[in-house]
C-alpha cells in the first residue's frame, strides 16, 4: 500500500555502473577495493548494476574515461563512484557523465576514503563497510531523476566587508576591473590596523606611505562606493542575488557641507582617551577623524562622549563650523543594496594581554602592548615617534620584547599568531635605531618563514639585539637584587643555558597574538557562514580554496580567515576579488537543483509547514487553500519536506525515495561479523 | 650535563620511562605535550638550588635518563607552588610530575640526599599512628636525626610555640584509627598491585 | 545563615591556634554555621603525595568520605566543604578532581576506602576555602556592615601563597596570579591595602624542614617585599605560610643577616578587630614576632613612615594614559 | 547473534554543512574511530524525517545518530531545532514501542569538530553495543521467529 | 436469491468488529443494486455459509470480495488465502484489514499482557482462571482452537491485495461509489483503478474537507479535548493545542469528527504514497512546538500523554515498527 517504500523498479530498466577508486593506496591500502568491486557486480547484479569496476585513480582522466565509455558503449543509465568525498570530487564526476550524455544527476559518489579507508585500521571492517556504502549509493541512485541546474543570473555588484588592507585591496581589484563595489567599514575611516603601524617587516618601508594611496584610490574610485561608520544588519537572497540592509550610523556631520578642514576638533573641549586607533595611548576629541590622513576625510561626533549630547549644552563645533556641516538631529539610515558576492575582510582583534596577569600589563606602567608601541613609534603618533616610557619623557635604556603573548598556549589561544616574531623582530629594529637600548627578544621558537624575513633576522642579530629562547614567567617591580630597583624585572628560563635569569629592563613589549573579532560569531551567523573552533572563518578548502567559504557567492579575505602578515592579506585580498569577477564575467551561475516542490493535489492547506522556512520560500494561497514553494527563494535543507504531515511536499536531489533506498541499501547485508576494533 | 649512550627504543626500556611517569602521576600529566618552553623553570622560586630546572628534567625523562632523572635534586626542592602549572601553556602537570619522581625515586633508593625523603617518611609515619600530624614529635625526631646543631638556634621558637601552644607536647589520635589502619593497608596492596 | 561541612585540619589545633580562636569570634557575626566533619584526619601535606599516591589519596578521601556521609545522614542542606588551611583545602580539591579526571585512581581509592567502609563518588561534594566562602557567600557588603572599627592608618600587605589561588582546577578565583579577593576583604575592614606584588608568591612550604637555605631566601624575598612597601603586617589566609613568616623570621634574619620584624597574621583576627573584639580573644598573643607596634596603629594617626613608601607604579600625570584595568578601581596605591 | 561477538550496526545522519564536513576532516585528520556506522547525508539535520529512524530500526539497525550543527549555527539558520523537537518526540515513541530511547542519539558538531564527531561516534558505538543487539524484526519479512540475540536483549517493557 | 449466472460476491470478516458489514447494509437502497448485480456466494454476517463449501468453489470463480479485519489468528490467516484463491478482486475492506485498526492496537502489548486483561480482569468472571487451549477434548470429542498470532497483521502481510479501502468504518456514500464503479466496469462502461490502489477515499488529508479557519501553526502547549473548557467552533483544533489527526489522515470522510467539534482520530489512516502514518504525525506535531529550549520541548510534549496512541491508534499494524518489542518478543 506504500508506494513510497524503494518498490525495486525493474533492474532491466537501469544499468548502474559501479566504480571503485584506489587513490593510488589511500583507499587501496585499507580497503580491499578489487573485492568491492567483484562483489558488487555479482551480489547488486539483481539491482542493476552491469558493470564494477575498481581502477587506480577514479578522478584522473583515464578513469573518467572508463566511466564515459561505459556510458556509451554499454548505455549505462546510472552511475555510482565509490571514492572520495562528495565535496571534493562530486562535479568531476557528474561532468563525465555529462561528456558522455549521461544527466549529470544519475551520478552518485560515495565515500569509501574520508569516512572508510582514513578512519579505519581493520582491513575486513573497512571492506565490508565499503560494500555497504557502495549497495548504499546503488540503491540511492535508483531514484535519482534527470535534472537541471537551476540558472540564476548574477548581480554584477560586489559588497567588501571591513576596509583594512586586504578589503582595501579587493575592492580595488573589482572596481578597477569596471564593476561596481560597496565598501562597508565600522570605524569612521577605512585603514585597518596597518593605519596604525609604523614600518612593515622586513623591508622597514613606511606603513601609512604604502597605505594611504590605497585608501586615496578607494575613496575616490568612482565604482567604490564607501560605506564609513556603517555596518552591515541583514543579508538576505543567495549566491548572485544577496539583498544586504546596512545600517549608517549617524555622523552627526553632513557630509555635504563639510570640508574636512578640522577646526571643530580644535575647538572641541572633550578631550577622550583614543582606545580603538590610538590603542589607548593618545586622545581625541568627541569630534573626531581617527588620523589626518583619513577617508573620508569627514568627522564624526561621539555621542558617548559628547557634552552636548550627554549635557545638553557645548556646541562648539557647531558654533565654529564654517559650513554649517554639524547637524545633531541625524538618525541611523539604514540603505539596501543588491550584489551578486560579498567579501569579508573584516579583520582580527588585539589578543587583551591583561589576561596574562604575570606580565602586569595595566599594573605595570612601562609594559606596553605591540600597538601601543606601533602608535609610540609612528611618528604621528602621540609621542611624534619619541620611543619613552610611561612617564612621556624617560627613554629607555634597556627593552625586553616578549613574543608569544597570549599564542601558543592552552590558556589563551592555542595557535601560533604568525606575525609576532617578526613584529618582535621589528620592534628590536626600531628601538635600536632610534635609542641604542639594550634589547632582549624572549621567544620560544623563531619562526622567520617567508621572503626575506630569515634575513631580517639576521640584521637584527648584527644589530645586537639580545635573544633570550625561553618563554617569559613573569614581569615583576618586585626588585630583590642589586640593579633591579625601579626596574622591571624579566623572569625567564634561558633554556640554552638552563638557568633561570632575571633581566631587569625599562620597558617591557609584548607581542600580542591575533584573535577572531569579539563579534566574530555573530558575524559568521549574519553571512551564514561557520568558524573554526578558534573562531576564524572556515575556508572551503584549507590548500585548494583558501578565499572561498562553504557558502556561495560569500568569499573571506586577509585576517578573519586566520593570523596573517600584511603581504599574504594583500594577496588573499586580491585572490578573492579574481573569484569575484570570474563569477561576474559569467554573468549567470548554474545553482544545485535541490529544491523543495509542493503537489498541490496532495496538500491539505493544513499549514504545517508555512512558519518552517527561514527564507520565506513558503507561500500559502488563501483562495485555493494550498502551499506554494519559491524555488528561487528555496535553499533545499528539506525541512518542509521532511514535517509535512500529508508528504505532499517532496525534496529534488533529497527525496525520501532516495533516503530511504539508501538506508535499505547500507543495511542490505549487515556484513557480519564487522571485526570492528576499537578507534586506535 | 651526562651523556649516555641511548640504545635504540627495542633494547633500552627506558626509552618507555616518560610512558610509566604519566601513569604512575595523579591526574593526566601530559608530559608528552611539553614544548620545552621553560615556562616552568623561569617561574620556579627554588630553581636557583635545582640540579635541573623542571624543563630540562622532562627532557632527561623524554630521553630515557631514568637514573639522571630520578637522582636529580629537582623533585624534592619542588616547593609546591603551582606558578609553573598554571602558566604551562601545555598544560603539564608539573608538581604532580615531581611527586611522582619523589615516590619513584624512594623506590629506587636513587635520593641523594636523605633528608627530604626523611622527612616526608616521618611526618607519613606520624599521620600514619594517630591520623593526624604531630609536629613536636615530628620537630624533634626530624631535627635531632638531620640538624642536630640547628637545635639550639631553635630552641628559643620551639619553646615560643610550646609556651604560645602553638605545639603540642601530645600527639592527637582519631578515633576510626583502625579503619583508616585498613584503609590505608588496602591502598598500599592497590598501589602495588599497579 | 550559611551552612557548611568544614574541615580545620590539624594546624588549626595547633600553631594555628590564633586562627582558630579569631574565626571562632566572627563565625556567629558572618552568620556561618560550620559543621566540623567528624573525627576527620591529616591531609598528608604535601608529603605523602611524594611518596605512594593511592595511600595519599586514600587519606585525603577518606575526609571527604566522611563528609558527604555526614551531609546524607543529617541531611543538614549542605554538601559544600570549607577548608581553614590552604594546603588542606588543595589537597581535598585535587583528589575530587583527580578522582575524576582519571577514574582509575578514583577506583583505586573507593577500593582502599571499601576498605574502612567507605565511599567516595566524586564530583558530589563541593570544596572550598574559608576566604571564598567570606568574599562570595556572606559578602562584603555584610562584611562592612560588621565593621564598627575601621582600622584606619593600618597598612597591611595581603599574602595568599600559592595553594589557594592555585592551581585552582574550578576556577573559584579572579585570577591565579594577583586575585583581588583578599585586597577587597581587607580594604572593607578599613585598612590601607597595598598592592603586594608578592601576594601569591611562596613562603617555602616545608623547605623550612628539608632545605632551610632554600626557604630562607624565599622567605626572605617576601619579608624584603613587605618591608619596601612599608606594610605594617602582612596577612595571610594559610597556617603554613603563617608559621614560616613569624616563626622562622628570627633565623630568616640570621640566615639573611636582615633584621625584620615583620608581624604575620590572618585575616580572620582582623576581622576580628574591625568588628570591634577584644584582640586578647583574637590570638595575637600567639604571635612570635610582636605585633603591637602594629596594633598600637589602629584607631589612632599613623605615623607618616621613615621614608616614603615605595610606589614604583606611581604614574606622572603629564605622561601616557596608563591602560584602563576594568573592575580593578579600587586597588589602593 | 552471538552478543559477545556482537558488533553494532549504526546508520548516522549527517548534515551537508557541519557533520558531514567535520566527518571529512576527522578523514583528513586520519582520527581513527570504529567502522560500525555508515553515514548519509542530508542536507540539514531538518531534514531528518523520524520515518528515516523507524526505517533504519526496522532494517536492522541497532542504533541511529542523528548529528546537525550546533544550537544557534545551522546553515539554513534555524533547522536544528526543528530536529530536536522530533528527537525528542521521537524517543517518547520509541520507548512505547519498548526499544531504549537511548539507541537513537542527537549529536551537535560543527564542520570543524572532526575529533570531537569521531569521539562521539566512537562513544555512541559503545552505549549501543552495551544495549546489546536491536536486529527488530519488523521488516524480517511475516515469520515472527524471534532472532536470539532480539530475545536476550532487555530492553524496556511498555 | 437468485443463482443464475451473475458474477459471484463474497464479504468475510476476520479480527474485525461488525462494523464493516453495518456500514455495508447502511448504504440504503443500493443494497438492492448489490443483490440485481451480484450473487452474494459468502456472507457470514448476512447468510448462512460453510468454509467447505467455499472450499468446494473452483478457484477465481467469486468476482468480487470485501475482505474487512486482521489477521488475528491462525483462521483468520487460513481464511485469507483461501478466499485469495477463490477471487479474482480481493478488497482490504475497512481499517482493520487495511492496516489493522484497534486490534492492530493490541500489538503495543505481549500476548500474556493481552490474555491476562482479558481472562484475569475484574471485568471478567474466571474462577478457574480457564485459559484458550489449541486442543481441548470434551466428552463430544477434540476441539481446536487457532492459534493467536502475537503480533496482527495487516491482509497485505499475508496475502496478495488488489486494492484498499480504508475507514472505520468506510463510510456509506464511498461504498456506495464503489459498488457503483464495479457495476460499470461489468457493464462495461468503466476501468478498473490500478491494482494496489486505495479505493473509495480522497487524495489529499481531511484538512483538505475541514472548513474550520487556520494560521500557521505554533504550538505552545498540547491539551486533551476534555481538558478543555471552551473550543472555538470555528479554529481549526490543533492551533488550539488539540493534537488532531487530519493534517496526516487520508481524506474521504468530510471531516466528520472536526466538523462534528471532535478532533480526526485517524481512521482513514496515512495519505497517499505515506510509508508510516505516525512518523508524518510525529513530524509534523513537532516541526510547529514553539520553543528551541530541550526543557522547555519536552514539557510541550507531556501534553502528548500517549504519542504512540496518539500516532497509531489505527495504524500499528502497518507502521514499519508493526508492534512493539514486548509484542514481537510473546510466543
Amino acid at each position: 500500500m506504500s508506494t513510497e517504500e524503494p518498490t525495486n523498479p525493474s533492474p532491466d530498466q537501469e544499468k548502474i555502473g559501479v566504480y571503485v577508486c584506489h587513490c593510488g593506496s589511500n583507499i587501496a591500502g585499507i580497503v580491499d577495493v578489487q573485492e568491492v568491486a567483484e562483489w558488487a557486480g555479482e551480489r547488486l547484479k539483481d539491482r542493476g548494476v552491469v558493470v564494477s569496476r575498481d581502477y587506480k585513480f577514479m578522478c584522473s582522466s583515464l578513469g573518467q574515461e572508463l566511466i564515459e565509455n561505459d556510458i556509451k558503449d554499454k548505455g549505462l543509465t546510472r552511475v555510482v563512484v565509490a571514492a572520495c568525498s562528495p565535496h571534493l570530487h562530486e562535479n568531476t564526476f557528474r561532468t563525465a557523465c555529462g561528456r558522455a550524455g549521461l544527466n549529470p544527476y544519475l551520478c552518485e559518489l560515495v565515500s569509501i576514503r574520508e569516512q572508510v579507508s582514513w578512519v579505519h585500521t581493520d582491513k575486513d571492517a573497512a571492506t565490508t563497510k565499503s560494500k555497504a556504502v557502495v549497495s548504499g549509493g546503488v540503491e540511492r541512485v535508483i531514484h535519482h531523476e534527470a535534472l537541471e541546474p537551476l540558472v540564476v543570473p548574477i548581480h554584477p555588484a560586489t559588497l567588501v566587508v571591513g576596509g583594512g588592507i586586504a578589503g582595501i585591496q579587493a575592492a580595488l581589484e573589482i572596481a578597477d576591473a569596471g564593476f561596481p563595489v560597496y565598501l562597508v567599514e565600522r570605524e569612521p575611516s577605512i585603514g585597518g590596523h596597518m593605519a596604525q603601524f609604523d614600518k612593515t617587516f622586513p623591508t622597514l618601508d613606511c606603513s601609512a606611505c604604502i597605505l594611504t594611496p590605497r585608501m586615496v584610490s578607494a575613496g575616490g574610485h568612482p565604482n567604490i562606493t564607501l560605506l564609513t561608520w556603517s555596518e552591515v544588519t541583514r543579508v538576505d537572497g543567495y549566491v548572485g542575488n544577496f539583498t544586504v540592509t546596512i545600517r549608517k550610523k549617524p555622523r552627526y556631520v553632513n557630509t555635504d557641507l563639510c570640508t574636512g578642514c578640522g577646526i571643530c576638533q580644535e575647538k572641541c573641549p572633550k578631550k577622550i582617551i583614543d582606545e580603538v586607533y590610538e590603542a589607548g595611548l593618545g586622545y581625541r576629541k568627541a569630534v573626531y577623524t581617527p588620523f589626518p590622513q583619513a577617508v573620508p576625510r569627514y568627522p564624526v561626533i561621539d555621542r558617548e562622549n559628547c557634552t552636548y549630547f550627554q549635557k545638553g549644552t557645548c556646541r562648539a563645533c557647531e558654533k565654529f563650523c564654517p559650513t554649517n556641516a554639524i547637524d545633531f538631529t541625524q538618525q541611523d539610515e539604514f540603505v539596501t543594496v543588491e550584489v551578486g558576492n560579498i567579501i569579508l575582510a573584516t579583520g582580527y582583534d588585539l589578543f587583551d594581554p591583561r589576561r596574562v596577569t604575570q606580565y602586569g600589563y595595566g599594573r605595570l606602567a612601562n609594559v606596553f602592548t605591540s600597538l601601543e608601541f606601533e602608535r609610540l613609534s609612528n611618528s604621528a603618533g602621540p609621542t611624534n615617534g619619541a620611543i619613552v616610557l610611561r612617564d612621556g619623557v624617560t627613554t629607555p635604556a634597556s627593552v625586553g620584547i616578549i613574543h608569544c603573548v597570549g599564542s601558543r598556549d592552552r590558556n589563551f589561544n592555542n595557535y601560533c599568531s604568525v606575525i609576532c616574531c617578526m613584529q618582535g623582530l621589528k620592534f628590536a629594529h626600531i628601538v635600536k635605531e632610534r635609542t641604542g637600548a639594550t634589547v632582549y627578544n624572549f621567544y620560544i621558537d623563531m619562526r622567520t618563514a617567508y621572503k626575506a624575513y630569515d634575513e631580517f633576522y639576521q640584521r637584527v642579530l648584527e644589530e645586537g639585539t639580545l635573544f633570550v629562547r625561553g618563554k617569559v614567567a613573569e614581569v615583576t617591580d618586585a626588585a630583590r637584587l642589586p640593579g633591579e630597583d625601579g626596574k622591571l624585572i624579566v623572569q625567564v628560563e634561558d633554556t640554552l643555558a638552563s638557568v633561570q635569569r632575571r633581566i631587569p629592563v625599562d620597558m617591557v613589549i609584548l607581542s600580542s597574538g591575533l584573535q577572531p573579532r569579539h563579534d566574530a560569531k555573530e558575524v559568521a551567523h549574519l553571512f551564514g557562514l561557520s568558524c573554526s573552533a578558534d573562531g576564524w572563518y572556515i575556508e572551503k578548502h584549507p590548500k585548494l580554496d583558501p578565499v572561498a567559504t562553504m557558502t556561495d557567492g560569500i568569499f573571506i579575505a586577509g585576517c578573519v580567515q586566520g593570523p596573517k602578515d600584511i603581504p599574504s592579506s594583500v594577496s588573499q585580498g586580491a585572490a578573492a576579488a579574481a573569484r569575484v569577477l570570474g563569477r561576474i564575467q559569467q554573468k549567470q551561475i548554474a545553482l544545485e537543483p535541490v529544491r523543495a516542490t509542493v503537489d498541490e493535489a496532495k496538500c491539505s492547506g493544513c499549514r504545517i509547514c508555512n512558519n518552517l522556512c527561514p527564507f520565506n520560500a513558503i507561500l500559502f494561497h488563501e483562495d485555493r487553500m494550498v502551499t506554494e514553494i519559491n524555488p528561487a527563494l528555496c535553499q533545499g535543507c528539506g525541512t518542509c519536506v521532511a514535517a509535512c504531515p500529508a508528504g505532499a511536499i517532496s525534496g529534488t536531489g533529497f527525496s525520501n525515495e532516495q533516503i530511504l533506498a539508501q538506508i535499505e541499501g547500507l543495511l542490505l547485508l549487515n556484513l557480519q561479523p564487522l571485526h570492528a576494533t576499537a578507534a586506535d | 650535563m651526562t651523556t649516555q649512550p641511548v640504545s635504540p627504543l627495542d633494547t633500552n626500556p627506558n626509552l618507555r620511562f616518560l610512558e610509566r611517569v604519566s601513569a604512575a602521576t595523579a591526574g593526566v600529566a601530559r608530559l608528552e605535550m611539553c614544548i620545552q618552553c621553560g615556562t616552568c623553570g623561569g617561574s620556579c622560586p627554588s630553581a636557583a638550588d635545582m640540579d635541573h630546572t623542571p624543563r630540562m628534567l622532562f627532557a632527561m625523562i623524554r630521553a630515557g635518563l631514568r637514573e639522571e632523572a630520578l637522582r636529580s635534586n629537582t623533585p624534592w626542592l619542588c616547593v609546591s607552588c603551582y606558578h609553573c602549572v598554571v602558566r604551562c601553556p601545555q598544560e603539564v602537570h608539573i608538581p604532580d610530575v615531581m611527586y611522582t619522581l619523589k615516590s619513584m625515586a624512594i623506590e629506587a633508593k636513587l635520593y641523594r640526599d636523605s633528608v627530604a625523603p626523611d622527612f616526608s617518611q616521618t611526618f607519613v609515619d606520624m599521620v600514619e599512628t594517630y591520623g593526624r600530624s604531630y609536629e613536636f614529635g615530628l620537630a624533634t625526631r626530624h631535627y635531632l636525626k638531620h640538624y642536630p646543631l640547628r637545635l639550639p638556634g631553635m630552641a628559643p621558637m620551639g619553646l615560643g610555640m610550646l609556651s604560645k601552644k602553638r605545639m603540642d607536647i601530645t600527639p592527637h589520635r582519631i578515633e576510626g584509627i583502625d579503619q583508616l589502619h585498613a584503609i590505608l593497608e588496602k591502598a598500599k596492596e592497590v598501589e602495588a598491585a599497579s | 545563615m550559611n551552612k557548611y561541612l568544614y574541615y580545620p585540619g590539624c594546624s588549626m589545633e595547633s600553631s594555628a591556634r590564633a586562627y582558630a580562636e579569631s574565626l571562632n569570634a566572627i563565625v556567629d557575626q558572618m552568620g556561618l554555621v560550620l559543621d566540623e566533619i567528624h573525627d576527620w584526619n591529616c591531609c598528608g601535606a604535601t608529603e605523602y603525595v611524594g611518596i605512594s599516591l593511592t595511600p595519599a589519596y586514600s587519606l585525603i578521601t577518606r575526609n571527604l568520605a566522611l563528609a558527604s556521609a555526614q551531609a546524607a545522614k543529617q541531611g543538614n542542606g549542605t554538601n559544600t566543604v570549607v577548608a581553614s588551611c590552604s594546603a588542606c583545602y588543595l589537597n581535598l580539591a585535587k583528589a575530587d578532581h583527580f578522582m575524576q579526571e582519571r577514574p582509575l585512581l578514583g577506583k583505586n581509592v573507593n577500593e582502599a576506602l571499601a576498605a574502612g567502609g567507605l565511599h567516595y563518588e566524586p564530583g558530589t561534594l563541593e570544596i572550598r576555602h574559608l576566604l571564598d566562602v567570606i568574599i562570595n557567600d556572606v559578602g562584603l557588603d555584610a562584611v562592612s556592615a560588621a565593621v564598627t572599627k575601621p582600622l584606619k592608618g593600618l597598612r597591611v600587605a595581603p599574602y595568599l601563597g600559592c595553594m589557594v589561588p592555585r592551581p585552582d582546577y574550578e576556577g573559584r578565583w579572579s585570577d591565579h596570579e594577583h586575585p583581588m579577593e583578599l585586597d577587597r576583604l581587607l580594604s572593607a575592614l578599613g585598612a590601607e591595602v597595598i598592592d603586594f606584588p608578592l601576594k601569591t608568591h611562596c613562603c617555602g612550604g616545608h623547605m623550612t624542614q628539608i632545605s632551610p637555605s632554600t626557604a630562607f631566601e624565599l622567605l626572605g624575598r617576601l619579608l624584603h617585599a613587605a618591608d619596601q612597601y612599608h606594610a605594617d603586617m602582612m596577612v595571610t589566609v594559610c597556617p603554613m605560610c603563617q608559621m614560616n613568616l613569624d616563626a622562622y623570621q628570627n633565623e630568616t634574619n640570621h640566615a639573611l643577616n636582615t633584621h625584620y620584624q615583620m608581624p604575620v597574621i590572618f585575616f580572620t583576627q582582623l576581622m576580628g578587630l574591625a568588628f570591634g573584639k577584644p584582640a586578647t580573644e583574637l590570638g595575637f598573643a600567639r604571635n612570635l614576632v610582636d605585633t603591637r607596634p602594629a596594633l598600637s596603629r589602629i584607631g589612632v594617626e599613623a605615623p607618616a613612615p621613615a621614608g616614603p613608601p615605595v610606589q614604583p607604579r606611581k604614574v606622572k600625570k603629564t605622561g601616557l594614559p596608563m591602560p584602563s584595568m576594568p573592575g580593578h578601581e579600587e586597588v589602593h596605591e | 547473534m552471538n552478543r559477545d561477538t556482537f558488533e553494532p550496526v549504526i546508520i548516522g545522519f549527517t548534515c551537508n554543512w557541519c557533520s558531514y564536513r567535520a566527518a571529512d576532516l576527522a578523514g583528513t585528520a586520519r582520527v581513527k574511530y570504529p567502522p560500525n556506522v555508515r553515514l548519509i547525508r542530508l542536507m540539514c539535520s531538518g531534514r531528518l524525517d523520524p520515518t528515516f529512524v523507524l526505517k533504519a530500526i526496522a532494517g536492522g539497525a541497532d542504533g541511529v545518530l542523528i548529528t546537525g550543527c550546533h544550537p544557534g549555527e545551522c546553515h539554513y539558520l534555524e533547522q536544528n531545532y526543528k530536529a530536536l523537537r522530533r528527537y525528542h518526540l521521537l524517543k517518547r515513541t520509541l520507548a512505547q514501542m519498548g526499544i531504549r530511547p537511548e539507541r537513537v542519539k542527537l549529536v551537535w558538531a560543527s564542520a570543524a569538530e572532526g575529533v570531537k564527531l569521531a569521539e562521539e561516534i566512537t562513544t555512541f558505538i559503545e552505549e549501543v553495543r552495551a544495549l546489546g543487539p536491536l536486529d527488530w524484526p519488523g521488516m524480517t519479512g511475516e515469520s515472527i521467529a524471534v532472532a536470539p540475540g532480539f530475545l536476550a536483549a532487555e530492553e524496556v517493557g511498555v | 436469491m437468485s443463482t443464475n449466472g451473475k458474477p459471484k460476491f463474497a464479504m468475510y470478516w476476520a479480527a474485525s468488529c461488525g462494523g464493516c458489514e453495518i456500514a455495508v447494509l447502511n448504504i440504503h437502497e443500493k443494497i438492492l443494486d448489490v443483490d440485481a448485480n451480484f450473487e452474494v456466494v459468502f456472507w457470514p454476517v448476512a447468510m448462512d455459509a460453510k468454509y467447505k463449501d467455499v472450499r468446494a468453489m473452483p478457484d477465481k470463480s467469486i468476482l468480487l470480495t470485501l475482505f474487512n479485519g486482521g489477521m488475528r489468528n491462525a483462521e483468520n490467516e487460513e481464511m485469507a488465502h483461501l478466499l485469495r484463491r477463490k477471487s479474482q478482486i480481493l478488497v482490504a475492506f475497512g481499517s482493520c484489514a487495511c492496516e489493522g485498526c484497534i486490534p492492530g492496537l493490541a500489538n503495543l502489548s505481549g500476548k500474556q499482557q493481552l490474555f491476562d486483561t482479558v481472562y484475569d480482569t475484574s471485568s471478567t468472571l474466571n474462577p478457574q482462571a480457564t485459559r484458550p487451549q489449541l486442543e481441548v477434548t470434551v466428552p463430544e470429542g477434540t476441539i481446536h482452537i487457532p492459534y493467536f498470532n502475537p503480533v496482527l497483521k495487516t491482509l497485505a502481510q499475508v496475502v496478495d491485495v488488489d486494492y484498499f479501502m480504508p475507514g472505520c468504518p468506510p463510510e456509506s456514500h464511498q461504498i456506495g461509489a464503489v459498488i457503483d464503479l464495479v457495476i460499470q466496469v461489468l457493464q462495461g462502461n468503466a476501468q478498473l483503478p490500478p491494482k494496489g490502489a486505495t479505493i473509495g477515499a480522497g487524495g489529499s488529508t481531511v484538512c483538505d474537507e475541514c472548513n474550520r479557519t487556520r494560521d500557521v501553526k505554533t504550538i505552545k502547549k498540547f491539551t486533551r479535548i476534555q481538558d478543555l473548557v471552551t473550543i472555538d467552533p470555528e479554529l481549526c483544533l490543533l492551533e488550539q493545542g488539540i493534537p488532531c489527526n487530519g493534517p496526516a489522515t487520508r481524506s474521504g470522510c468530510g471531516a466528520l469528527c472536526p466538523h462534528a467539534g471532535a478532533q480526526c482520530i485517524g481512521c482513514y489512516g496515512p495519505a497517499e504514497g505515506v510509508l508510516d502514518y505516525g512518523a508524518r504525525l510525529m513530524t509534523a506535531f513537532a516541526s510547529v512546538i514553539d520553543s528551541q529550549d530541550p526543557v522547555e520541548i519536552n514539557s510541550i510534549l507531556d501534553g502528548l500523554v500517549d504519542p504512540a496512541g496518539q500516532f497509531y491508534r489505527f495504524n500499528l499494524a502497518s507502521s514499519l515498527l508493526r508492534a512493539s518489542r514486548s509484542a514481537w518478543q510473546s510466543k
